[in-house]
């Protein structure tokens, strides 16, 4: 279902890049609940490699806005035990490609600690992690996995493409009962500015946004690759008359089934944008389930249009690595001319 | 044993040397020269000596149990529930206790049921459906993965200010070669959080042998490199065991200027049998390797001392045989007559089931409906 | 293309389980070549928690059948600097569900040394973990999650289901130049013999095997879920003459495209039988490919016919998570019949 | 510094108290006391002086290319270059260097070429295909992965027999908290390989400092924990750093019997600079915090030493300033005239090229001949 973000009765909003959104997002909370503290890796005093915690711990002190040892199992070890304690912790994990020490406790744990005790524990945790390319960086600063989490049953995944949908989405996973693997775009931290509902407000955990309606094709995306899929999609419509519906699913696991399937019942046609590598994406996760669901539609194969099944290469050759709007379009067009 | 002033007359001069571990009892149980039993009642004493019969019986009649296939495969602990009843003993109730897949006997002195205990060895989780109550967590098998969780919640109530609630973290010699131990306790170290971390260095990590784990001379002095204090206690001496663990516990919660709260206990122990049911350790080690350690047999030492207290006699010792029986007996007959819903494999998964979730379950009743529960029981190789 | 294990001249064959056709490949390799060691917990004396590296010890001596200190990224990481070094590591992980401490030198190093370095290094090594239910085993000890390593690129990942093409597999894999992930279902262990070629042979990794031929449907699996899927197989040909065709993968990255999308050329229908969580599994993978290269022979929705979205059960209940035979067969009809 | 028994008369008395890092020269550059200068040529001594001038501009001139958008982010190094170029100055050309991200100075120092250090700085990977007669592993960037690998390749050069063949791996003072640190230490010591693991302890893990990374009084102290020898060293003496290091790589290959091969070296340094060009100090450190180290810097100290020594002067100084300034020139216009091809992405991913990989080549390939390369270079954002 296609919800935008609603804020509350405050009215009032201010402009803010989506970094400043999860940073208002994080003040909101913390300043809502005394249980919420934010652990990581220079979240403190540095206020994030990115800015993403700055002016918190001035705010909220050292015992709210805790820098860690250099040790992301740890922080994670520790979240759950906070949360064990009562309290709502949101980790930091400097950059996603800095997440696979902590796999272990997120996937054998933070996941499973309800199931296993039959509902007695269980790890209100958030774990925010920067992803994805285009910035530059180095060597493994550049992770997009998305479909590792999505894989794993009791862990729920978000990913914003928006500053509003940010804030509206993290302040929902900081109140969500069930661990929560926070993706940030960080090509699109300081990208563009929006207005921000300056209030306390949720987007729900469940639902897809539609950016842009059509008839022709459905492309689901979300996080960074929301932006070259709107171009491409403003592309194929000047230059073609291609109407593509733009869904962007926001939250990843659980998938809004609903949303997808309903597009493309309209639709017949498809594809998937994503950075990561194509196989065993989450892109093959979307397309099975529109064939499992509405196959009778079906007017065309679904296309991915996905990072190479290749690590990332380092910064000079990244624009062709990532799908860039030429080869969303090249895609769009492709499937519907089948 | 140096965690708190009031402790040190209560332990022999043998301990000086910090690497020699401390004791109260000697080998058969009598109170060393200089060392002073814990203060804890006569009625105390015994309890604790019961739990210790408990467990050892409870021991035996799981893997009896296992051989005939009535519960899988488990973990025993004699010659280790010593140390396991007397880490818990000196727990308060508030305090919490981080089990491994081998902690029975800590987990049923800190007030987990028996039935509970041995549920998830029929395959049924709502074993670990601890009650509020209790302040238990369901056992952690990943190895090591207990130490930054316990280290998080002690911090958490630090930072809630429950200065008087404590956590205390077991594990095993094989564990502090991974990384979670050595996460957990620097952090442990930095954050300076109420917790006491016990390795129960029982000599063996399954195969392979204390010294093939790592190079150093014990795993007490790990504890330099996380700038808390480590100690060294003879883990089949229950006594010492306790007294250890409450001064760690005490100092936890209430240290002195210059103390830090965590303390690395290492208990230091022998795994008298298999590492699992499923382990045949005759293929790894000598068979007359524990007998040195059964010579100092912890309920053994127990028993002698309080004989020798004039707490215990053959009476008593009788009585609390049979009752021990009799609730190990009830406890399985209950846990035996417990059925697995196929509902509970989607339920918890979230807190609130999730669409996809409720397919799939709508979707494995109608196939049960369908084909008969028959069909889901078939072997599957 | 569907190949059966090839045995060079030597003609002899050993009856053996498929546990023992893993130690029989890792003596056979140990043999050929001294710089073949392997490291893990318990490998040594006494032999591996399943026996599987039973005897070598004794035959090669401890310092190439190494017991190493309980630390599964410590085995990971010392086996790809083994490898640099010359050496030709086995890595054993007790179990899969005690990979995830390893996951960052799997999929941060080994995986990308050779990309890293522009083909200067690499990391040879195979990862040998026993996974999947079935077994009424503890918590953590059913893992079955082969889509964390088929998502990263440079990493391959084999999957026997016979003994004769565990032996075959396993000595591919130790010849390959490539880091494999090779899982082993440890719910096939013991579970039947067969005649196993005495000498050398290598089943390289790129073959599908097509175990069962058919007209009526297409359906893929692998390892453990190869005997249930035969028996659904039977039980449908017999009971309502429909005949399906029963493609065990075997090599699960790179997937043989070719024999996946021949078989469905010919049936149109296909169902996918995996133990791990259907969303995001290999499943969705291998529908997707399909419908990407054979959308126009599709005549119903591919199916998957896999572990639930949650965490493996308790044993008590493992039956009812894992896909019966029943399961897979009520698939195959529905498929079949839409 | 009881590495060696050699070593003991080349270093100062200061250097008894263990936890006193061991030093040569005072902070004037000066010989102390009771120290002796390791037995160097002239020429290596002004050999090793001109490299810490290479890596002080080297530093210089990528920061300012960095801020001209000439490169990506860059962690420098100034400060650090004494340590770096004398540990590498201590190997010999079989030995082999793990580096972090940092270790510029030390790669170059070990055989790697100026431009190959610049290129992954430009987003070209073939500055990592490092030649055969090299044997530097490309850097490291995620924190302490390299601990395990390290040990892993000085494992087989052991079991290879390879003697004399030694490992020496670098990381910072937040690589000691990660888990990798400890797994890779631990297996060092159980299975007495021929390495050495530096720690460059630079007081700073980008914005966390030292004693919020760990609860230890030293990082040395931590060896202990791995029955492996710990010794901290003054990481701004180029001289007392060589010699520590090569008394610990010669007792990797050829220790005495009650010697084990590896050790840990606790390089004390600070980082005068950023983390890397992305960050700004100012906003959690003093800026003065810096002036003590500063007093003690390596590049001054060393050519203090050569000064009294007489074998350099001013004349030499600027002879080795103009070299070294046009050996960078020449290696960033060689760097700046490289380009990427598009085609590497798919190459070296795994031996043989799979299908797949060869399809996406082809479908990337027929984008560009349609679109034109401009096509992927816009601006995602
Ligand atoms: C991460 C992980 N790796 C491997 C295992 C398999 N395993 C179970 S118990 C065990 C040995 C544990 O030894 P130790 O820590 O000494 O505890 P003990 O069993 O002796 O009480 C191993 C290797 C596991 N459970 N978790
Ligand atoms: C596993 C991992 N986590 C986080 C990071 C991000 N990061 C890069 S450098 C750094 C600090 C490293 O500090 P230290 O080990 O002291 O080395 P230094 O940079 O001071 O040389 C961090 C947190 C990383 N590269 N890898
Ligand atoms: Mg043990
Ligand atoms: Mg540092």
């Amino acid at each position: 279902m296609s919800s935008a973000a609603t804020p509350d009765s405050d009215r009032r909003t201010d402009s803010l890049t989506l970094v400043e959104a999860v940073q208002d997002a994080l003040y909101t909370e913390m300043t809502a609940d005394e249980n919420v503290v934010v652990l990581g890796e220079d979240v403190g005093e540095n206020g994030g490699v990115f800015r993403a915690t700055e002016a918190l711990y001035e705010e909220f002190g050292g015992d709210r806005v805790v820098d860690t040892p250099l040790a992301e199992s740890g922080i994670v070890g520790t979240a759950i035990g906070l949360a064990l304690s009562g309290m709502r912790p949101v980790a930091e994990i400097q950059f996603m490609g800095f997440a696979y020490p902590a796999f272990d406790q997120i996937v054998s744990h933070a996941s499973r600690l309800r199931s296993r005790s039959h509902g007695k524990y269980s790890a209100p945790i958030v774990i925010r992690a920067p992803y994805g390319g285009g910035i530059r960086a180095p060597e493994h600063h550049s992770e997009s996995k998305e479909a590792f989490f999505v894989h794993e049953p009791g862990l729920k995944v978000v990913c914003p493409s928006t500053p509003a949908d940010a804030k509206g989405l993290l302040i929902a996973s900081v109140r969500d009962p069930d661990p929560v693997v926070f993706l940030e775009p960080k090509l699109l931290y300081r990208a563009f500015r929006e207005d921000v509902p300056t209030g306390s407000y949720e987007v729900p955990l469940a639902d897809a946004a539609i950016r842009r309606e059509g008839e022709d094709i459905s492309v689901y995306t979300w996080g960074a690759m929301t932006r070259p899929t709107l171009i491409a999609a403003e592309n194929v419509a000047e230059e073609y008359g291609v109407e593509a519906e733009v869904v962007d699913l926001r939250t990843l696991s659980p998938l809004d089934v609903e949303t997808i399937v309903d597009s493309f019942r309209k639709t017949g046609r498809a594809a998937v944008v994503h950075e990561a590598p194509k196989t065993a994406g989450l892109g093959a996760e979307i397309a099975t389930t529109i064939q499992e669901r509405a196959v009778c539609y079906q007017k065309a194969p679904i296309k991915r249009i996905a990072g190479f099944d290749t690590p990332m290469p380092l910064h000079a050759l990244e624009d062709y690595y990532l799908p860039q709007a030429v080869r969303i379009q090249d895609g769009i067009l492709e499937t519907v001319d089948f | 044993m140096s965690t708190q002033n009031e402790a040190d007359p209560h332990v022999s001069s043998e301990s000086t040397q910090r690497d020699e571990p401390i004791r109260i009892l000697d080998d058969d149980g009598n109170l060393l020269p200089n060392a002073e039993a814990p203060s804890l009642s006569d009625e105390q004493l015994v309890s604790m000596y019961e739990d210790l019969v408990l467990a050892r019986q409870f021991d035996q009649r799981a893997i009896s149990l296992q051989r005939q296939g009535r519960i899988a495969t488990y973990a025993p602990m004699t010659g280790q529930e010593g140390s396991q009843v007397a880490t818990s003993y000196a727990l308060e109730e508030q305090d919490w206790l981080f089990p491994t897949y081998r902690e029975h006997a800590a987990k049923y002195v800190h007030g987990m049921s028996l039935p509970s205990l041995l549920k998830p060895l029929c395959g049924l989780r709502d074993g670990y459906a601890i009650p509020d109550d209790v302040n238990v967590l369901p056992e952690y098998i990943p190895i090591a993965t207990q130490v930054p969780q316990a280290m998080g919640m002690a911090w958490g109530h630090h930072l809630q200010d429950r200065a008087d609630t404590a956590v205390l973290c077991h594990f095993g010699d094989g564990a502090t070669s991974e990384g979670d131990f050595h996460e957990g306790l620097n952090f442990a170290g930095v954050f300076d959080v109420p917790a006491v971390f016990v390795c129960n260095n029982n000599q063996w990590a399954i195969s392979v042998p204390r010294d093939q784990q790592t190079a150093s001379d014990t795993i007490a002095q790990k504890a330099a490199a996380y700038g808390i204090e480590g100690v060294r206690v003879d883990g089949l001496d229950p006594l010492a065991v306790y007294e250890v663990t409450r001064c760690a516990l005490s100092k936890a919660k209430n240290p002195t200027d210059d103390e830090r709260r965590p303390t690395l206990i290492e208990s230091v122990q022998y795994r008298y049998g298999a590492h699992t049911t499923a382990d045949d350790p005759s293929v790894y080690r000598e068979e007359d390797e524990a007998e040195a350690w059964r010579q100092k047999d912890p309920v053994d030492r127990l028993r002698n001392f309080l004989y020798g207290e004039g707490v215990l006699d053959e009476t008593l010792e009788d009585e609390i045989d049979d009752r021990v029986d009799s609730q190990i007996s009830e406890a399985i007959s209950t846990v035996e007559a417990a059925e697995a819903d196929p509902a509970h494999i989607f339920e918890h998964v979230y807190e609130e089931l999730p669409d996809r979730l409720r397919e799939q379950r709508d979707e494995l009743n109608a196939l049960r409906e369908k084909y008969g529960e028959e069909a889901f029981s078939e072997v599957l190789e």
